[in-house]
């Protein structure tokens, strides 16, 4: 399979009064075609910057993308191209699904002309049949009545049905990929459900390559066929999803997973939670960023960033822990066994 | 754990009005009881009542109807100073980290507040009372001086659960501590609140819409839809045996951290999405989207009935 | 929405009915009566007469009923005190025209630039144009109006002898006045559009609208201006205010025949027929179109729209 | 190198700690509002003006009352910094003197009316219900009027001509904006849950206006004070205009500066010291407010 996306180095920082945070600090990874990868990790790890930085949605200033960070799509660089073609790309090549269905569409404006907008700009076709294309495509998100729900306003619509909407807008001009960043936390479990797999549904029907970013370990289990998990603008592990449940190697991993009661376990233990707060991206970091919350931190995780080492072809981790000279820890969860099948 | 009734909510009804004939029915006659020492959970969907439940429980919103008793009293008839001993009995948690402390207030001076109004202290003693407090939620005296604004929302968290333990109760409703938190946050604050449990033998009503976290942390579990309990049993018989075709369809609906488990499982599914609460027609609630209903079930609300010893459940379908 | 327009209509003419009868009986309340002044010096008999003619020789409340009853019967305000003979309604209803035509020309004036520069700021900015966009703004709330006025005066009439100082009959009268009158309401729009425009240029729907590949032109034409001009149709309110105001001094300045100029002078002269007249009429016409803004506003804005037809 | 690999106590895991320094509410905002150069040099100018209508009418050595009929309509000079008028007083000492009263008017106005329009708009709040309704079908009647003509009505009712009865007839209207104000931020604040969390404790009603209620108000009201005060100034300036205002040989930089409009074309000098005046503290107040309102607001907060 060959590479759609390819990020490498992505560095982004923001401005503000306080000084520079580095929201984003040197991520690579990249997308094959038809694939699911998820990006994981908690609030202010930069998950959400590296995906609004693939469209270049980023507002700069107070943003900076630095210098030596590249994204390419097809080929081609995506923070070289010019308006025109930045324009065609958006929406056209890629699009994405926000967090928040209910500011993410206009309220001033029809649901089918801000799906029929997309369409006019990439499809090159007229108002009416562009029209007629929305209420089609409605149809193929599932909701009910398309030819009247046409007319109707972002507010008389459900958080869910706004979240239909928006997915119908995306997935308008047939994008190669689809970036959805938290696509259902705003929503409630069981409309989650329906969205998940009706985006379940759609990747496969039109073959598109997805990034989902969310902190939902559940969701990426149904949903992601690899994840790659985010730690203070680091990537710290990346791997397919069986590797990244069943064979973890970072600590910051485990405890992602250990922090999170199943439901379908019975086990009344006491919850693994990370002891702490994540750092402050104003501060400057050495070391391992995890390192000061790390069960297993050792000196020279306070003193050196670890480098990525390989363990099969797609699972990498950045941890000391790897290297030869670390003592040997075992892994504190055991996923597969305890389900109660 | 003793089955002693602490607190007993009974046909208690919360109705808004919201325009000219209009009524929002939060809470429409529940019933349910929480036992001395146990953590109760009630879960459901947004709009579904359960966080008005909590605050009516708790006499800040007036109930329409119905009772609350905490200890056999009256909640909702009580002479003022009833009232502020039940105030001191019975405190709640709220589930946004900054909306709920006083941005304008140094967290000593937050969880002093209750001290003061229950305790009439010398300010050495208020001083080693706050540190103490502080020191329960697993943080310094350093924060005493410090704002809301210089915390995380983890560590408000903290504060809110310190300025509820002031004035020592020993039944506090936990309006969706933890929904605003990350993950690994929230695993903090529910092992906090079980030690406190343990230690001080506290009573919970645990509000949240993760029913993971909910049957974790619960002995018992709520199901509320659209203003009605629907279900309520042990937080395992739940997950196990649910009864109620909305328990079923709102556990199937949570996706488990595991690829594989995934993979096997088969999901059922829920169409449409949760109707308005407001002006609501007669019959069971959850009518329009249930696969079983019946005639019956658009024409009469059903009760809740024990089906088996401790398992209540509100469905035409148990006999 | 219909249900929505009557009791605003309902509530409206409460409002008026209150203002009304304050008016009248404040104006009524003032120590002496209000012919005390410039009757004394008329010997009895004329006296007499005067009070007979305006009724002021009833008690307070009779001479209430008689006006209440001549407004709402016959749209009828009095006749003036210091001008016998002159009709209040008849002078309001002729000198409300060149008001009239001053108000609007300038309010449309200031409106259009206003916005047009709020919104060239706000998509600059931090840069030149914000800066002299925001310094006109300012300046334009900073200095008076008749200030403002005789500057202009200054340097269009005796400086450049372009336009004339004073008079009133042709176009080229209106110019001046017009662009002094609507300098305050360029202030207020060019600031309140900047804000409007800066905070839905962070909404997450515009993101949504980049990510779809809007191009940025049809961005700020189909996403940003409807949304941020919606909202600037609710302070037109005090706008209109503003002018009616603004009308009191400049009329006298540009010595236009327009009803501010006359309801200073009846202040001047204490014509209290003619104050409590041209009171009424500012209030009413100032609420009437208050009401016509809100209900605008509920008609182009779907949000509101929708939420009264479903009441 | 292989020490390196030694296993460390990560120290303090238990107990949460923070980086940064602590500060308050209040500090905070006075560092954002230092960081505004803007508003630092409207502040600045503000004092300055401040400062020169207490001392300024004293020392130019020529009484704002002296008529002097020999040196009438003079442009500025050594002996007359600003120039004379038309009575041929000195203009220097009017513009401070004036100042003075338009200062009194802008602080004492925007005064009145905030405490009333605070007291009234947090009674209307506290109370909710029909108290509200009513308190608030008032003010809605007294803002549906033009301001400017409801206190052309009042000053002729009450026969304005000291700063007394002016102040009464600004502010008899004028507190209604407040009202609005503080009522919504109140009942905003009402629904918050910290003041719910404090009724819980049982905290007395008293004692959640004080400590609560107030101290989260104060930011809105502060804001509201520094935009009102060039709103009164302006306000006095345009009865002075029409004649409703201070009356000679009293004066005012309205009064000032309309008598300066008639002879503009002929002394433009008259007119523009008290029009610098106007505008530089208009200015400066307007731009002390979105300063202030910058450093207040929390949504900006992080």
């Amino acid at each position: 399979m060959s590479s759609i996306l390819e990020v490498k180095d992505l560095k982004v920082s923001f401005k503000t009064y306080a000084g520079e945070v580095k929201a984003v600090r040197g991520v690579s990874f990249d997308l094959k075609k038809g694939e699911t990868l998820a990006i994981v990790g908690e609030s202010g790890c930069g998950k959400t910057v590296t995906a609004k930085a693939i469209l270049r949605l980023l507002k700069e200033p107070p943003a900076i993308i630095k210098e030596g960070s590249q994204i390419i799509f097809n080929g081609e660089n995506v923070l070289k191209m010019n308006k025109k073609r930045l324009q065609h790309f958006r929406g056209g090549d890629i699009s994405m699904i926000f967090q928040d269905p209910m500011t993410s569409l206009n309220p001033t404006m029809t649901i089918g002309n801000q799906i029929a907008e997309s369409l006019i700009i990439h499809k090159k076709i007229k108002k009416k049949q562009a029209i007629n294309e929305a209420i089609r495509l409605l149809e193929i998100v599932n909701i009910p009545n398309a030819k009247e729900r046409i007319k109707s306003y972002p507010h008389q619509l459900s958080g869910g049905m706004r979240q239909r909407v928006m997915i119908a807008i995306a997935l308008s001009c047939s994008p190669k990929i689809l970036i959805a960043d938290e696509p259902t936390t705003a929503l409630d479990v069981t409309i989650q459900a329906q969205i998940i797999e009706l985006l379940n549904e759609l990747k496969r029907e039109f073959n598109t390559s997805v990034v989902i970013v969310t902190h939902d370990l559940g969701v990426v289990a149904n949903f992601a066929d690899r994840v790659q998990v985010m730690y203070a603008g680091h990537v710290i592990e990346t791997g397919n999803k069986y590797e990244i449940f069943y064979e973890s190697k970072h600590p910051y991993t485990w405890a992602l997973l250990n922090s999170v009661p199943r439901l379908d376990i019975e086990c009344k233990a006491e919850l693994h939670p990370l002891k702490g707060t994540p750092p402050d991206l104003i501060l400057p970091l050495e070391g391992c960023p995890f390192a000061s919350r790390c069960e297993y931190a050792m000196e020279i995780c306070l003193e050196k960033k670890p480098e990525e080492t390989s363990i099969t072809d797609s699972h990498r981790v950045s941890c000391w822990l790897q290297d030869p000279r670390a003592p040997k820890v075992e892994r504190p969860i055991n996923l597969g066994g305890t389900t109660n099948e | 754990m003793s089955k002693e009734k602490l607190v007993e909510i009974i046909n208690l009804k919360k109705y808004f009005h919201v325009g000219r004939n209009e009524v929002l029915k939060a809470v429409d006659d529940v019933t349910f009881e929480i036992r001395r020492g146990e953590t109760l959970g009630l879960v459901g969907e947004s709009g579904c009542g359960k966080t008005t439940c909590g605050r009516t429980i708790l006499g800040i919103y007036n109930s329409t109807d119905g009772q609350v008793l905490y200890n056999g009293q009256n909640v909702h008839k009580m002479s003022s100073s009833e009232k502020v001993k039940f105030k001191k009995g019975a405190q709640i948690i709220f589930q946004d980290p900054y909306a709920s402390l006083d941005p304008r207030m140094t967290i000593g001076e937050i969880i002093a507040e209750g001290i003061d109004v229950h305790f009439k202290l010398k300010e050495s003693e208020r001083i080693a009372r706050i540190d103490d407090l502080l020191e329960k939620v697993g943080m310094n005296s350093d924060f005493r001086s410090r704002f809301p604004h210089e915390l995380s929302g983890g560590q408000r968290q903290r504060i809110g659960i310190a300025r509820a333990l002031a004035v020592e109760p020993d039944f506090i409703v936990c309006d969706e501590p933890i929904s605003a938190l990350d993950v690994s946050i929230q695993a903090q604050i529910v092992n906090l609140l079980i030690k406190l449990q343990n230690q001080l033998g506290l009573t919970y009503l645990f509000i949240a819409h993760d029913l993971s976290m909910v049957k974790h942390i619960s002995d018992r579990v709520g199901v509320m839809y659209l203003g009605s309990l629907v279900e309520i049993t042990e937080s395992q018989e739940l997950y196990r045996k649910p009864l109620h075709p909305y328990t079923k369809s709102l556990i199937s609906a949570i996706p488990i951290p595991d690829p594989k488990v995934e993979e096997e499982r088969q999901r059922i599914k829920l169409e449409g999405e949760v109707p308005s609460p407001i002006n609501t027609p007669p019959g069971c609630k959850f009518v329009k989207r249930c696969s079983y209903a019946m005639d019956i079930c658009g024409k009469v609300s059903p009760e809740l009935k024990e089906v088996e010893k401790d398992h209540f459940v509100a469905c035409h379908l148990y006999k | 929405m219909g249900r929505y327009i009557l009791k605003r209509v309902g509530l409206m003419l409460l409002t008026l009915w209150i203002i009304i009868t304050l008016t009248f009986l404040l104006m009524h309340s003032i120590p002496g009566d209000p012919l005390a002044n410039m009757a004394r010096k008329l010997p009895e008999q004329i006296q007499q007469n005067y009070y007979q003619r305006y009724g002021l020789d009833k008690p307070v409340v009779v001479q209430y009923g008689i006006f209440m009853k001549n407004l709402i019967t016959k749209g009828d305000l009095g006749e003036s005190l210091v001008y016998p003979g002159r009709s209040v309604t008849e002078t309001i209803s002729k000198n409300s025209k060149v008001s009239g035509r001053l108000g609007i020309q300038a309010l449309a004036m200031g409106v259009t630039i206003g916005i047009t520069l709020g919104i060239i700021a706000a998509l600059n900015r931090n840069r030149w144009p914000d800066f002299l966009v925001m310094f006109i703004a300012i300046l334009g709330v900073s200095i008076p109006l008749f200030i403002i006025a005789a500057l202009l005066q200054y340097f269009f009439t005796a400086k450049l002898e372009l336009l004339p100082t004073t008079g009133w009959g042709k176009f080229k009268h209106t110019i001046l006045p017009s662009i002094a009158m609507c300098f305050g309401s360029i202030a207020t729009y060019a600031r309140y559009m900047r804000s409007n425009v800066l905070e839905i240029v962070n909404q997450d729907y515009i993101l949504t609208a980049k990510a779809k590949g809007v191009s940025e032109f049809n961005i700020i034409r189909k996403h940003i201006f409807r949304n941020a001009i919606l909202p600037a149709l609710t302070i037109l309110g005090p706008q209109i205010a503003g002018i009616f105001t603004g009308a009191f001094v400049i009329e006298r300045i540009f010595g236009i025949p327009g009803l501010g100029f006359y309801y200073i002078n009846s202040i001047n002269d204490r014509d209290y027929t003619m104050i409590i007249g041209t009171t009424v009429f500012f209030a009413s016409l100032f609420i009437i179109s208050q009401l016509v803004v809100d209900i605008l506003y509920g008609v182009v804005d779907p949000r509101i729209r929708v939420s009264k037809n479903s009441r | 190198m292989e020490t390196a690999f030694r296993p460390v106590a990560v120290e303090n895991k238990e107990k949460e700690v923070i980086a940064r320094e602590s500060v308050s509410y209040w500090k905070d905002a006075w560092r954002r509002l230092k960081t505004n150069k803007v508003a630092i040099v409207a502040i600045f100018i503000l004092a300055t003006i401040v400062i020169m209508t207490i001392i300024g009418p004293s020392i130019s050595g020529h009484d704002y009352k002296e008529i002097n009929s020999s040196m009438i309509n003079q442009r500025p000079s050594v002996e007359h910094w600003f120039g004379t008028d038309a009575l041929g007083r000195d203009i220097f000492s009017r513009v401070w003197q004036g100042g003075r009263i338009s200062m009194i008017i802008g602080l004492t106005g925007a005064l009145i009316a905030t405490v009333v329009g605070s007291i009234y708009g947090s009674i209307a709040a506290y109370f909710g219900g029909r108290v509200d309704t009513i308190m608030m079908r008032i003010v809605e009647i007294l803002i549906s009027l033009p301001y400017l003509i409801l206190v052309i009505l009042i000053s002729i009712i009450l026969d304005s001509r000291s700063i007394g009865t002016m102040l009464l007839a600004l502010t008899l209207a004028g507190w209604c904006g407040i009202a609005r104000l503080v009522r919504g931020q109140m009942l905003q604040l009402k629904q918050q849950e910290f003041i719910m969390a404090a009724e819980a404790l049982g905290v007395k009603p008293w004692k959640i206006i004080v400590k609560h209620l107030i101290p989260n108000c104060l930011g809105i009201i502060i804001v509201a004070i520094s935009f009102d005060v060039p709103g009164y100034i302006f306000a006095e300036a345009f009865l002075s205009y029409i004649g409703l205002g201070i009356q000679p040989p009293g004066t005012s930089w309205g009064a000032l500066a309309s008598a300066a409009q008639q002879t503009f074309i002929f002394h433009p000098y008259q007119l523009f010291f008290p029009a610098l005046m106007i505008g530089l503290t208009m200015l400066s107040f307007t731009l002390l407010g979105d300063g202030l309102r910058d450093a207040l607001d929390p949504k900006l907060r992080q």
